[in-house]
């Protein structure tokens, strides 16, 4: 989708879902211990999380879709970016 | 007394939770388009992979038609049990407290696991004799139960927390060995093992049957309160 | 242009394609003929893919033709998606296996999970519903870093597909040789149930119906697979081949197989066939095929994914989680409500015609006509051109090279070697891997991976059915012919253990390229075994895969034919366990085992030469094992384990952990025993270490450890050669009368030191 | 992760991952088909992806470990973002 324009009228947006601090993240554990293995050194804090990237006509509606199903508030922090 | 069993797309223990329910009452399939509970005086969510457990586990099917009749059954005090997927499905409808994370193993695990009860007087455990303890497969790659501090002592303190994992059992890494909780009425349940695995002699264990059976008392505790619709059973 | 649309193709640049897609020059030409004239683009492709060796079996159809495939019990035979049974009862069990090998070496999780899916569809096309899935997996060395990747994506990949399609994985098997570094094999086999009545056949019938395609949408995927992925060896530079990966969405697989047994209970369905291999232009010309009729396929009416496919893409997209259906054209719309129930998506797409040709059309314009037969039965076959190899000189002796190694401490030798034994790879317990997959879901299964030697599925009738797959390449490498023999009897031996008789295999011929003369002479050998031990046993074939070309730089895999048996007893047995029931049972060893170091487990962790198989006496194998079902059916028997690789200790030992119970042997009543039997080398008289080894340690068909009370062992020595070695009880696993320097000596393991050993795999997968 | 500050020397960098155009994404499919359900109309192609956050000493190797670990080539493609 990078690089590509939207339908016309619609906006590109993506939202970034990432596990809330503190929750444990075994897949960013997993990531973190599998680096060095590889011989990448100096990697620190990894986390994993989500990207959700959609076409929307009405941009506004976005955050609502986060709230109803595109995130887990309770576990779950969001952020919305819009591409234009 | 009547038990419907819900069918989501993508449901895979609808079947074998049919077969253990019939046990102990009239199993009807509700399908997930519908609204209508087919007179259901107790409804199990069971297991499988809803929708794929796409986006998150449960996030989509907790919108489907039927959740709609199964949030009010639940208001109205009725039996409401999730087992595994069906768990996911209520925490994410906001039925249960408290969310499912992928286990710390990453991995899918299917094995027995004995399980401590932690609420004897859940009406979900009224069958199991006092100072047992079950042992009944769990299977699932998202199974780590998780609920803030705060909500836990809560829990805790409720008496919401049904069922815990025997020490050294708890696989997915469940915050204190959570392996079902109930709401604050106590007449909804999540658990992540699966009682309808353990039904028969030949299932090397017969202990889920106990969870069936108490199905009934708990119809029977709460069944006139369903029928009258009326809001809280506590 | 000769058929409208598509553009013609000059003969020059006509073979030049055929060349690039896989065709020889003489096919090529045949083809023209066949045709009638030269193919345009679309034919040419569609053809490709038709005469390749995937579909077309041009190298193997005419042996395959030797194989046994009839019997009694035998409802649906070779030539249809999968084979069936009767199981009585009114029911028919449904059976096949199939490799998803390149897709996998390219990209194992994707290409297991479409493995699965991609069998699961042959066993609904017949219209069963799947009852169970078995893998069987071969990787390189687990040192290997790739091996480790291929073996990890691929379990993740059959885990994810199997589990969330929600059909139970009861059992499968798995070793590590170097030869499949560069070359993993993943063959999953399933299994499916269905009253007999409702069974429903892939033939096209009656001009006029519609062809209805259902499932997910068709996009570019895997574009060549069939001809690129699974008939070419592979190239080191896989990254080439990317665009043809294949993406499992087990969500939708789920959906389809319930939509399809939904429009099999209407009984709408007049034909059923899964898209495999070559998408729809395999699907169409087999369904037509097989009804003797032709087929008018609309491109323009197939839901796509993707914008701007071209006619050839959609004809030969490999998109996954489709399948099409022949229906009456008065009941279409039945058929799309329900098909709208369960949300799958359909379209009808064209009609059965009796043109006897494929015609596909792009709207009203016509862009291809191919006749049927030329395109399923016109397929070039060809004759292999075996070529023994020479005989490689023979090794040291094996007796020589231990005896060197053996020093003055017996029972530390042979301590070692049992442990070593235990955590190799290719014996330590498979939990780490059968965990992941749910073997519950259906609610039959009695008997879980590693609790018996065969999956065991309860059916209806209170009865059940029991299920093993098996194969052993290292050995079929050292003799073709008896190593393809060892895996029927192992097979047969697995449901034996359950007290099961065979009724029905179905066999994954994965072999190398059988252009070259020793692959084909591999094949043949294979091929002879395969029929002259289900002759034996009595057990026909009812349906299989081959999968050929399985080669990189480093050559050819080891000859791997895998078998899937299908067995059926009357009621499940109590002690058809590996693990011993109850301290005080007495334990016997049972069967003509003539156990040999040649070619072993334990001869391969010594990096020692593989020198062929030793001999063996198919009539008293098959005995012991109907010997061994009578005696399970009668209830003599607490528990039964065959020896398998690792040989009589490995056994003995994974009954000791099954269970938790100790077990205490006397070796000299074992070397007794193979020497009446006549064991060649474990002649009478023979002592020492060497003696001790093969007999704790060699392999060979035919032997059983089996528990229960003395005088109910000893009173069923009728049938197969019986001795009591010894009983169960205590904390340790001891074996007794050890011999060579020290004769008193006794070796004794804690059963923790066995646990810990037999859990080395757990290693690959955190 | 938002908005913190790495810590020293070492450099936040985001890693977006998607599977590849014409690859099938069953998961963006159910998520495109969920939202109309809910009333979010007008909601077009919808992808699901992932996100890794990390930091790293040195920033130059972040697309090896794309490459090697972090991403599936074959199906994904994926994209870096410094964060600074
Ligand atoms: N090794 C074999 N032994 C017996 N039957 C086989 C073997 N290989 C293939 N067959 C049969 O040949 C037919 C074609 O196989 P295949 O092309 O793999 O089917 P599909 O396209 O449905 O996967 C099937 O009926 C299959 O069971
Ligand atoms: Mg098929």
């Amino acid at each position: 989708m990078a690089g590509r324009r939207a339908r016309a009228g619609a906006v590109r947006a993506r939202v970034l879902i990432r596990p809330k601090a503190g929750i444990l993240d075994p897949q960013g554990g997993a990531v973190a211990r599998a680096l060095p293995a590889l011989g990448f050194e100096g990697v620190h804090e990894v986390h994993v999380g989500r990207m959700i990237e959609l076409e929307v006509d009405d941009p506004s509606t976005v955050g609502a879709m986060c709230e109803r199903l595109l995130a887990n508030p309770l576990v779950e922090d969001y952020e919305i970016e819009l591409l234009g | 007394m009547r038990i419907g069993v819900v069918r989501f797309p993508g449901s895979c223990d609808h079947r074998d939770t049919i077969a253990a329910a019939s046990a102990v009452g009239e199993a009807v399939e509700l399908w997930h388009a519908d609204r209508d509970l087919r007179g259901a005086d107790a409804v199990i969510i069971p297991g499988g992979f809803s929708y794929g457990d796409y986006l998150r586990a449960g996030a989509i099917a907790r919108f489907a038609p039927v959740m709609e009749a199964v949030g009010e059954l639940a208001a109205a005090g009725g039996p409401v049990l999730g087992i595994c997927n069906g768990f996911q499905v209520l925490c994410e409808a906001g039925l249960l407290p408290g969310a499912l994370l992928p286990n710390i193993s990453l991995r899918f695990r299917c094995v027995d696991v004995r399980l401590e009860v932690s609420n004897p007087r859940s009406p979900f455990l009224a069958a199991v004799p006092a100072g047992a303890a079950l042992r009944i497969p769990a299977k699932h790659s998202i199974g780590r139960y998780y609920a803030p501090a705060g909500m836990l002592r809560e829990l805790e303190e409720r008496g919401q927390v049904i069922l815990r994992y025997a020490p050294g059992e708890s696989f997915n890494g469940s915050v204190e060995r959570i392996a079902a909780v109930s709401n604050a009425a106590g007449n909804v349940m999540g658990m992540m093992p699966h009682p309808e695995h353990a039904v028969r002699e030949r299932d090397g264990s017969a202990d889920g049957r106990l969870i069936f059976a108490s199905l009934r008392s708990a119809v029977a505790a709460t069944g006139a309160g369903a029928a009258a619709g009326s809001g809280s059973a506590r | 242009m000769s058929a409208g649309g598509a553009p013609a193709l000059s003969p020059e640049e006509g073979l030049a394609r055929a060349l690039a897609l896989g065709l020889s020059e003489q096919e090529y030409e045949l083809l023209c003929e066949r045709h009638g004239r030269p193919p345009n683009l679309l034919e040419l492709a569609m053809y490709s893919l038709m005469w390749s060796e995937h579909c077309g079996y041009k190298h193997s159809k005419l042996l395959l033709r030797t194989l046994p495939s009839a019997g009694p019990a035998v409802v649906v035979g070779p030539g249809e998606n999968a084979g069936a049974l009767d199981i009585g009862g009114g029911l028919v069990c449904s059976l096949k296996v199939e490799s998803h090998n390149h897709p996998s070496a390219v990209e194992p999780f994707q290409g297991a999970a479409t493995g699965v899916g991609g069998i699961l569809r042959d066993i609904v096309a017949l219209g069963t519903r799947p009852a169970a899935v078995l893998d069987s997996l071969r990787f390189g060395l687990p040192t290997s870093a790739r091996s480790r990747y291929l073996l990890d994506g691929a379990v993740r990949g059959i885990a994810h597909y199997g589990n969330c399609v929600g059909v139970a994985t009861v059992g499968g098997e798995l070793y590590f040789e170097a030869p499949y570094e560069r070359n993993c094999l993943v063959n999953v086999m399933a299994i499916g149930l269905a009253r007999r009545e409702e069974l429903l056949s892939s033939a096209a019938r009656g001009p006029g119906n519609t062809l209805l395609l259902f499932g997910a949408r068709t996009g570019r995927d895997g574009i060549g697979g069939a001809s690129v992925l699974a008939s070419t060896t592979l190239a080191d530079e896989e990254h080439a081949q990317r665009p043809t990966v294949q993406v499992g969405d087990p969500f939708a697989g789920n959906k389809l197989i319930d939509c399809a047994l939904a429009l099999r209970d209407a009984q709408l369905l007049i034909a059923l066939q899964d898209l495999g291999a070559a998408g729809l232009t395999s699907a169409c010309s087999e369904m037509a095929a097989k009804g003797g009729v032709g087929l008018d396929i609309d491109v323009a009416r197939v839901p796509l994914r993707e914008a701007g496919m071209e006619p050839f893409e959609i004809m030969v997209s490999e998109s996954q989680e489709r399948m099409v259906a022949v229906v009456a054209p008065e009941r279409v719309g039945q058929a799309l409500a329900i098909c709208e129930r369960y949300e799958v998506e359909a379209a009808a797409i064209g009609s059965v015609t009796d043109s006897g040709c494929l015609r596909i059309f792009d709207s009203e314009l016509l862009l291809g006509t191919l006749p049927v037969r030329a395109l399923v039965d016109e397929c070039p076959l060809y004759e292999l051109r075996p070529q023994p190899p020479a005989r490689p000189a023979p090794a040291a002796s094996l007796a020589t090279g231990t005896e060197q190694r053996c020093g003055a401490d017996p029972p530390a030798q042979l301590r070692s070697a049992l442990l070593a034994l235990l955590a190799s790879p290719n014996i330590a317990s498979r939990a780490p891997l059968f965990e992941q997959y749910d073997c519950l879901v259906g609610g039959r299964t009695i008997r879980r991976p590693a609790e018996a030697d065969a999956a065991l599925l309860a059916l209806p009738d209170g009865g059940a059915l029991a299920l093993s797959i098996d194969g052993n390449g290292r050995r079929v490498a050292a003799d073709p012919y008896r190593g393809t023999l060892e895996v029927l009897l192992e097979c047969a031996a697995n449901l034996a253990c359950v007290g099961a008789e065979p009724i029905g295999a179905t066999d994954n011929l994965n072999f190398g390229d059988p252009e070259r003369g020793e692959v084909a002479w591999q094949l043949c050998e294979s091929v002879r075994a395969l029929g002259d031990g289900c002759r034996a046993l009595g057990v026909p074939i009812v349906s299989g895969n081959v999968s050929l070309y399985n080669e990189s730089a480093q050559g050819p895999i080891h000859p791997t034919p895998v078998v899937g048996m299908l067995g059926r007893l009357e009621r499940p047995c109590a002690g058809a366990r590996i693990g011993f029931a109850g301290a005080g049972a007495a334990l016997a060893l049972l069967g003509p085992f003539a156990p040999s170091l040649r070619s072993s487990e334990l001869a391969r962790l010594r990096g020692e030469e593989q020198e062929g198989l030793p001999e063996l006496d198919l009539a008293a194998v098959v005995a012991a094992q109907r010997a061994l079902r009578a005696a399970l059916a009668q209830g003599r028997l607490q528990s039964a384990h065959d020896i398998s690789d690792g040989g009589l200790a490995v056994a003995l030992a994974e009954c000791v952990l099954a269970s938790g119970l100790g077990a205490r042997i006397d070796l000299r009543r074992v070397l007794e025993h193979l020497a009446r039997i006549g064991a060649a080398e474990c002649k009478e008289g023979a002592r020492g270490l060497s003696a001790a080894e093969t007999a704790l340690f060699g392999e060979g068909p035919g032997g059983f450890l089996v528990s229960g009370e003395e005088a109910s062992l000893t009173e069923l020595a009728a049938g197969a050669p019986l001795m009591i070695i010894g009983g169960v009880g205590g904390e340790a696993l001891v074996i007794e009368g050890i011999g060579g320097p020290g004769e008193e000596g006794a070796l004794a393991l804690e059963i923790s030191a066995l646990r810990a050993a037999y859990a080395s795999l757990a290693e690959l997968f955190t």
